[in-house]
């Protein structure tokens, strides 16, 4: 079955808050209500037209005006896949510190939901509302923030451990010192400058000069930041 | 009957007993890196386990969304650290989707031929590894020896002996020759000699069956419901290859093989002889392949026209998502990339396959011994750098 | 003895008491060299014999041809490295565990006849003697488990004691077998029934059964693969040693060669024929010649069963902590008892097996 | 009987799998030599292709920098100072602490200036010793600044006294050796392609 | 303690001492079983066969940190890591050394820049006596910083750390 089939197939399912299928995606996907969300996962894989016994991978992308949730699915038995979407917008001056999006947890249809729902809370902080061990999955339980976000701060020491490039090491330290990260963070004044976002980088549509054009002119182009 | 209760229950409360908590790792020589497993234990028998991970997190998806699509290509690398060529694959697949470009034929060709290659070399070891785990310190050496020689077979193409960086978008990094494949071919016709004499020395020896039949049983429900893949679900009997059900090169299209299923012939189905089986007869698997690659491997262009230009312009695919999913020797790595159109894509999701075959072991260790739990850890073949990216 | 007693008599007037412990403390002496150069000896070769089994070279470099001083470079380093006792662990006892443990091993080398008139007591119940002493070293052993205040710890010892203990029982039987055909517990008296008969392995199938049991039970007393689970290294880091380091944990390294000659040894002198060359009547010898070839033969064989420990060792996967009671219990133990009264049946009616 | 005729199968299979086993392992200590290569005595043969230490050939280079944007690290520090066609160094060195060996510099140089070789032993004891200097001279060759004196003396409308070829260059001995290694290198590059 | 403060007086009995415990120190280092990333599987390509480290007295893997001698640090070490490492630095006996293997312990590596979670070198963590960079080293590369860390303990006085670092360990551990 196509994409298009499981669409029909899970519009008949009568589930409230199903959207539109995307099909000029690469991979089409159908973005739900994130109230639907545990009742379109359990009849994708209950059903046996649809028979989606794997959950491959849950993941949450920040954009502008949002935090997106794709769910991708397969079936072992019909050899297809599906995506489902949950878009979570994103309220007036939500940043990494005030806003946790939430939406259902589906760690109850699929057992694979479980680590990669953590996973998704440790980097991105959404919370999934129901889920049977909300801790941190790769940081450490101190960890002060959500890395994945764009706004997030690079902090400069975990505990008395040093993450800056120049930071004075353990044992040289004097008898007096004390973890900076004992003080509160300023709000928006990160400890490490964030590096450049992307499109400033010098990468960014870098020109070789030509092979003839006078040096003096290649001189300007020196690597920023 | 009173008296009995107060009797026995008498006799519970002098015994003091007490729950030993027992830390596996990260620092310990059967984790295969720096997992950490939290084990209670009641005597030699563990009665709950917990899985700790992140010792080893890089921030790999933070950099993809920094860097350039072609930056990426080492950073993919350095996830799945034993079969870099496969990690590779799966990024250029996953770039040329968003670009709606396709490799040339030839590239197609050398693509499966190197993957494969580093697929023999991963579980090899796997293969080695297994052994020390299980107290057999000499296949480890064995395996070694032969991974040394895929190594060098690599070097000679790609110029590094483990994190290749050889699968870019659009190709690969340069042409294959003649005198290379004949010893690719060399090494084939010796390695299966090799395997026969691993099996004389570990597979068929009777502690080692001992060790693994009938432990750490994972069935296929539970295989399915956590996401495993890769030989860990073929072990349970899932006949599902990504290679043979959608083919993603066309080598394998083209190529016969078999796809190794477990099938307990030790003990229940999916324990870890199974898993450890299935990953001896894919090496197998793969030497067929190889073979049919440099018998029917086409002449042509190593690497796509258009896509030369990405090492001094970086690669703007418009603005999208793809989602690709190749089978590594571990299981189905994916990568999720979601593009807005600039020069580095705004998301870069990765789809470990240890990450997921890891999540099982909560679910395996509870009733089996202390050296069960050792065997079972080291028949899952996690790699931390991907669980933990 | 009497010989070195004798001596210290005529050279420097020693006698009674004195000549006696000057006579002991040269024994003593002499076996504490011994062993450790033995020990060294043994670590070596077990490098290089891993290492070729391993097609790779093993130590080359250090002392010049083949790595010849590896261990001794390896004594050195040990002797002045830092000896950590840990903060939560019982110092008193973590001190003596290795002393005890060495001390076990070391005392069953007195009574071992190295040649003719080589040995330092001739013990009637020789081979007693052996098992009893050997088993001093379970208890230093969970001494220094339980005192290194580690779970690792505790858990190796723990599990020696029970493999261990465990393990007595076929060893022992194995043991009597050999002793029911000689009617004797002195071990030269097996020497010398040797050398009038036969090699005790030919006597009948059920001693060369005896051997084999004799030969896996000892590998399990000397925690050598595939029994090696008190310090197995991919389950419980060290086990018991754990906590240990420099000098004392190369006593437990040492204790653990040491035990491999003893068993060897025993395995040599009770069915290999001892200090005796095969084919060869050398009761006739003059002392002087019979003593060194007595000794070279000797341990030429006690070498070989430790060449076969350690290649036993590089081939074998580990075992599980049950299944290595399974083994004792349901497959040593019963065969033993089979080899013992199937012997006695046997000698019982005379019967030969192999034209001896 | 089905347990008694497992009792005896597990005696005889676990004597006999082992005996199999130890002869693998004999077979390998008898007849297989060791494969063991004698590291600081013998050396593997590193493949032509090998990615190792960087090289420059700086009087090809044009200070494009085009190697330090494509390097996904940023491993490669450049500063050169132009006067017209002439460059004066500064810098040109790589941060083998951060370096990842990817290969990227290579194919983006418009002059085919950077090279990799087959170097790789970079063991040190010095935390900030791993920054490697590609450049064999630094600053100004002697013909350039005598060059650069030169016109600047014309535009003053100065006679130039004619201090030619007074000093021989102090880096003689070494650009002699780097043309060597480089031509050496694109001796293998022209192999290689 | 003279030995101890490195304040014995330099004579040829010391010296002789000296010489024969240096020697065996460099001809014996055992190196711990520790692995953390990329950089470990080239660690165990150079104990395994083709390399064989045991050649210099050093393929005794010991999975104990108070045993061993030396401990390769192979791969990234991140913040949640950083403890463990320091923590297994500290477990070891006297003398002990340290080789970072690979970029990201001799400096970051590739993660210097958006590695938020990363340490940027473990000299950071502990004191390291050998950087080996490279991503991974080959295994050569790794041998020769052996070699180099066994000239080095074979130059050195009775005890390593000379008396400065001797004092600013103690005060950073509170032990020697």
């Amino acid at each position: 079955m196509n994409e298009a089939g499981l669409h029909a197939k899970l519009g008949a399912a009568g589930i409230d808050g199903i959207g539109e299928l995307d099909t000029s995606a690469k991979d089409p996907f159908v973005v739900v209500e994130a109230d639907a969300l545990v009742a379109v996962m359990t009849f994708l894989r209950d059903d046996p037209d649809c028979a989606m016994e794997m959950l491959h991978l849950v993941t949450a992308t920040e954009r502008e005006a949002c935090i997106e949730l794709a769910y991708h699915l397969c079936s072992y038995q019909h050899h297809h896949s599906f995506v489902v979407k949950v878009i979570c917008p994103r309220p007036e001056g939500g940043n990494h510190d005030t806003w946790h999006p939430e939406v259902p947890s589906v760690a109850g249809v699929f057992d694979a939901a479980d680590w990669h729902e953590r996973e998704q809370w440790d980097l991105l902080g959404v919370v999934f509302a129901g889920h049977p061990d909300p801790r941190r999955i790769l940081l450490p339980e101190e960890w002060i923030g959500h890395p994945l976000r764009k706004d997030f701060v690079y902090p400069s020491f975990l505990g008395d451990v040093p993450l800056e490039l120049d930071a004075t090491p353990m044992y040289e330290r004097g008898p007096d010192w004390t973890p900076p990260s004992s003080e509160p963070r300023p709000a928006g004044e990160p400890l490490i400058q964030p590096p450049s976002p992307p499109s400033d980088r010098p990468h960014a549509g870098g020109q070789a000069p030509a092979k003839d054009e006078a040096p003096a002119d290649a001189a300007d182009t020196g690597k920023e930041g | 009957m009173e008296a009995l209760e107060m009797f026995t229950s008498d006799r519970n409360a002098d015994v003091y007993t007490e729950e030993l908590k027992l830390n596996l790792g990260p620092q310990h020589p059967s984790t295969h890196g720096v997992l950490r497993v939290e084990l209670a234990m009641d005597g030699e028998i563990i009665t709950d386990s917990w899985c700790d991970i992140g010792y080893l997190h890089r921030c790999a998806e933070k950099i993809g969304e920094n860097v350039t699509y072609l930056q990426f290509t080492p950073y993919t690398d350095r996830m799945d650290y034993l079969a870099s060529m496969n990690n590779n694959l799966a990024w250029s697949l996953t770039v040329e989707k968003l670009l709606d470009v396709e490799a040339p034929e030839r590239a197609q060709w050398i693509r499966a031929l190197v993957a494969e290659l580093n697929r023999i070399a991963s579980h090899l070891i796997a293969f080695g590894t297994y052994g020390i785990d299980l107290g057999a310190n000499t296949p480890f050496f064995y395996a070694f020896r032969e991974r040394e020689s895929i190594m060098q077979l690599l070097e000679k193409i790609s110029g590094a002996r483990m994190l290749y960086n050889f699968i870019r978008p659009g190709g690969v990094a340069n042409d294959i020759d003649d005198a290379w494949m004949d010893e690719v071919s060399a090494f084939c016709d010796d390695f299966e000699k090799r395997w026969v004499e691993y099996n004389t020395l570990l597979t068929d020896n009777f502690v080692f069956i001992q060790r693994t039949a009938n432990i750490g049983i994972l069935t296929k429900e539970l295989a399915l419901s956590n996401g495993c893949t890769g030989p860990v679900l073929r072990a349970s009997g899932v006949k599902w290859d990504l290679r043979r059900d959608v083919p993603y090169l066309e080598p394998y299209d083209e190529c016969e093989f078999d796809i190794p299923v477990g099938e307990g012939t030790h003990g229940t189905l999916g324990d870890c002889w199974d898993r450890y089986w299935v990953r001896m007869r894919e090496m197998i698997e793969s030497v067929r392949i190889i073979r049919q690659c440099i018998e029917k491997i086409p002449p042509g262009a190593h690497m796509e026209k258009s896509m030369v230009k990405m090492y001094k312009t970086p690669l703007k695919p418009p603005p999208g998502e793809a989602y690709v999913r190749c089978e590594n020797p571990r299981g189905e790595l994916g990568f999720y990339v979601v593009s807005e159109g600039g020069n580095s894509p705004i998301r870069c999701r990765t789809r470990a396959p240890s990450f997921c075959n890891l999540s099982v072991l909560d679910k395996l260790l509870p009733g089996t011994m202390l050296g069960d739990a050792v065997a079972t850890i080291g028949s899952l073949d996690i790699v931390l750098g991907e669980v933990d990216r | 003895m009497e010989a070195l007693i004798g001596l210290f008599g005529e050279l420097f007037g020693l006698e009674g008491t004195l000549a006696l412990s000057a006579a002991y403390a040269v024994c003593i002496g002499s076996i504490l060299g011994f062993v450790t150069v033995y020990s060294m000896f043994a670590i070596w070769m077990e490098r290089k014999v891993a290492a070729h089994i391993q097609v790779r070279m093993g130590p080359m470099v250090t002392g010049g041809w083949h790595g010849w001083a590896q261990s001794v470079a390896d004594a050195v380093k040990l002797l002045f490295k830092e000896d950590i006792i840990p903060t939560r662990a019982n110092a008193f006892m973590f001190w003596i565990a290795p002393a005890v443990v060495f001390c076990g091993v070391f005392a069953g080398l007195i009574v071992v006849p190295f040649a003719v008139g080589v040995q330092v007591v001739d013990l009637h119940l020789g081979v007693f003697f052996i098992i009893a002493i050997a088993s001093i070293e379970v208890i230093g052993v969970i001494i220094a488990g339980w005192a290194s205040n580690s779970k690792y710890s505790l858990f190796g010892a723990v599990r020696e004691a029970a493999q261990v203990v465990s393990y007595e029982i076929p060893t022992a039987t194995a043991l009597l077998v050999p002793i029911l055909v000689v009617g004797s517990f002195r071990l030269n008296d097996f020497n010398t029934w040797q050398a009038e008969h036969h090699w005790l392995i030919f006597h009948s199938p059920w001693l060369a059964m005896a051997a084999l049991i004799f030969f896996i039970s000892s590998l399990a007393g000397c925690k050598r693969a595939p029994f090696d689970l008190p310090e197995a290294e991919s389950e419980l880091v060290s086990g018991f040693h754990t906590e240990y380091s420099g000098m004392r944990f190369s006593f437990f390294f040492l204790e653990e060669y040491t035990s491999m000659f003893v068993a060897a040894l025993l395995t040599a002198t009770l069915w290999f024929g001892g200090f005796n060359l095969p084919f060869v009547d050398s009761s006739a010898w003059h002392p002087a010649l019979a003593m060194p070839i007595g000794i070279v033969v000797l341990l030429a064989k006690t070498f070989f069963f430790i060449f076969v420990q350690m290649w036993l060792r590089w081939t074998l996967p580990r075992l599980r902590v049950d299944q290595v009671m399974s083994m004792g219990y349901k497959y040593l133990v019963p065969w033993a008892f089979v080899a013992l009264i199937a012997t006695a049946v046997w000698d019982y009616y005379g019967w030969g097996w192999l034209p001896l | 009987m089905g347990a008694i005729r497992d009792y005896f199968g597990n005696i005889s299979s676990a004597l006999t799998s082992t005996a199999k086993g130890m002869g693998v392992t004999l077979r390998h200590y008898r007849k297989e030599p060791p494969i063991t290569i004698q590291y600081p005595f013998e050396r593997f043969p590193v493949p032509d292709r090998y990615r190792g230490l960087h090289i420059l050939e700086q009087e090809k280079c044009i200070d494009c920098k085009l190697c330090a944007k494509a390097c996904p690290v940023d491993c490669i520090e450049i500063e050169a100072e132009h006067h017209g066609r002439i460059l004066e160094w500064t810098q040109f060195s790589i941060d083998y602490k951060k370096c990842i060996f990817c290969e990227f510099c290579i194919p983006p140089c418009p002059v085919d200036c950077i090279h990799m070789t087959t170097e790789y032993e970079l063991a040190t004891e010095d935390p900030d010793g791993m920054v490697e200097d590609l450049l064999t001279w630094t600053g100004l060759r002697p013909q350039d600044q005598r060059a650069l004196e030169e016109a600047a003396a014309r535009k003053a409308g100065k006679v130039v006294p004619d201090a030619a070829a007074s000093k021989p260059s102090a880096e003689g001995t070494s650009a002699e050796d780097m043309a060597a290694k480089i031509a050496a290198i694109k001796a293998r590059m022209g192999k290689k392609d | 303690m003279g030995i101890l403060n490195n304040t014995l007086p330099s004579n040829t009995v010391t010296d002789a001492v000296d010489g024969v415990i240096g020697w065996g120190r460099k001809s014996s280092i055992w190196p711990m079983t520790f692995g953390i990333a990329c950089c470990a599987i080239e660690m165990m390509a150079v104990y395994a066969a083709t390399f064989d480290l045991d050649r210099f007295g050093a393929g005794v893997p010991r999975a104990t940190p108070r045993q061993s001698d030396l401990i390769i640090v192979p791969g990234t070490v991140n913040a949640k890591m950083a403890v463990r490492v320091k923590r297994l630095y500290d477990q070891m006996a006297e003398p002990r050394y340290v080789i970072a293997m690979g970029a990201c312990v001799c400096g970051g590596g590739p993660y210097v820049k958006w590695g938020y979670n990363t340490v940027k070198g473990v000299h950071k963590i502990i004191p390291v006596d050998i950087f080996v960079p490279g991503c991974p080293p080959r295994p050569e590369a790794l041998m020769d910083g052996i070699l180099k860390l066994r000239d080095k303990i074979g130059m050195n006085d009775v005890f390593r750390r000379q008396k400065e670092t001797a004092e600013s360990m103690n005060r950073s551990y509170g032990h020697l």
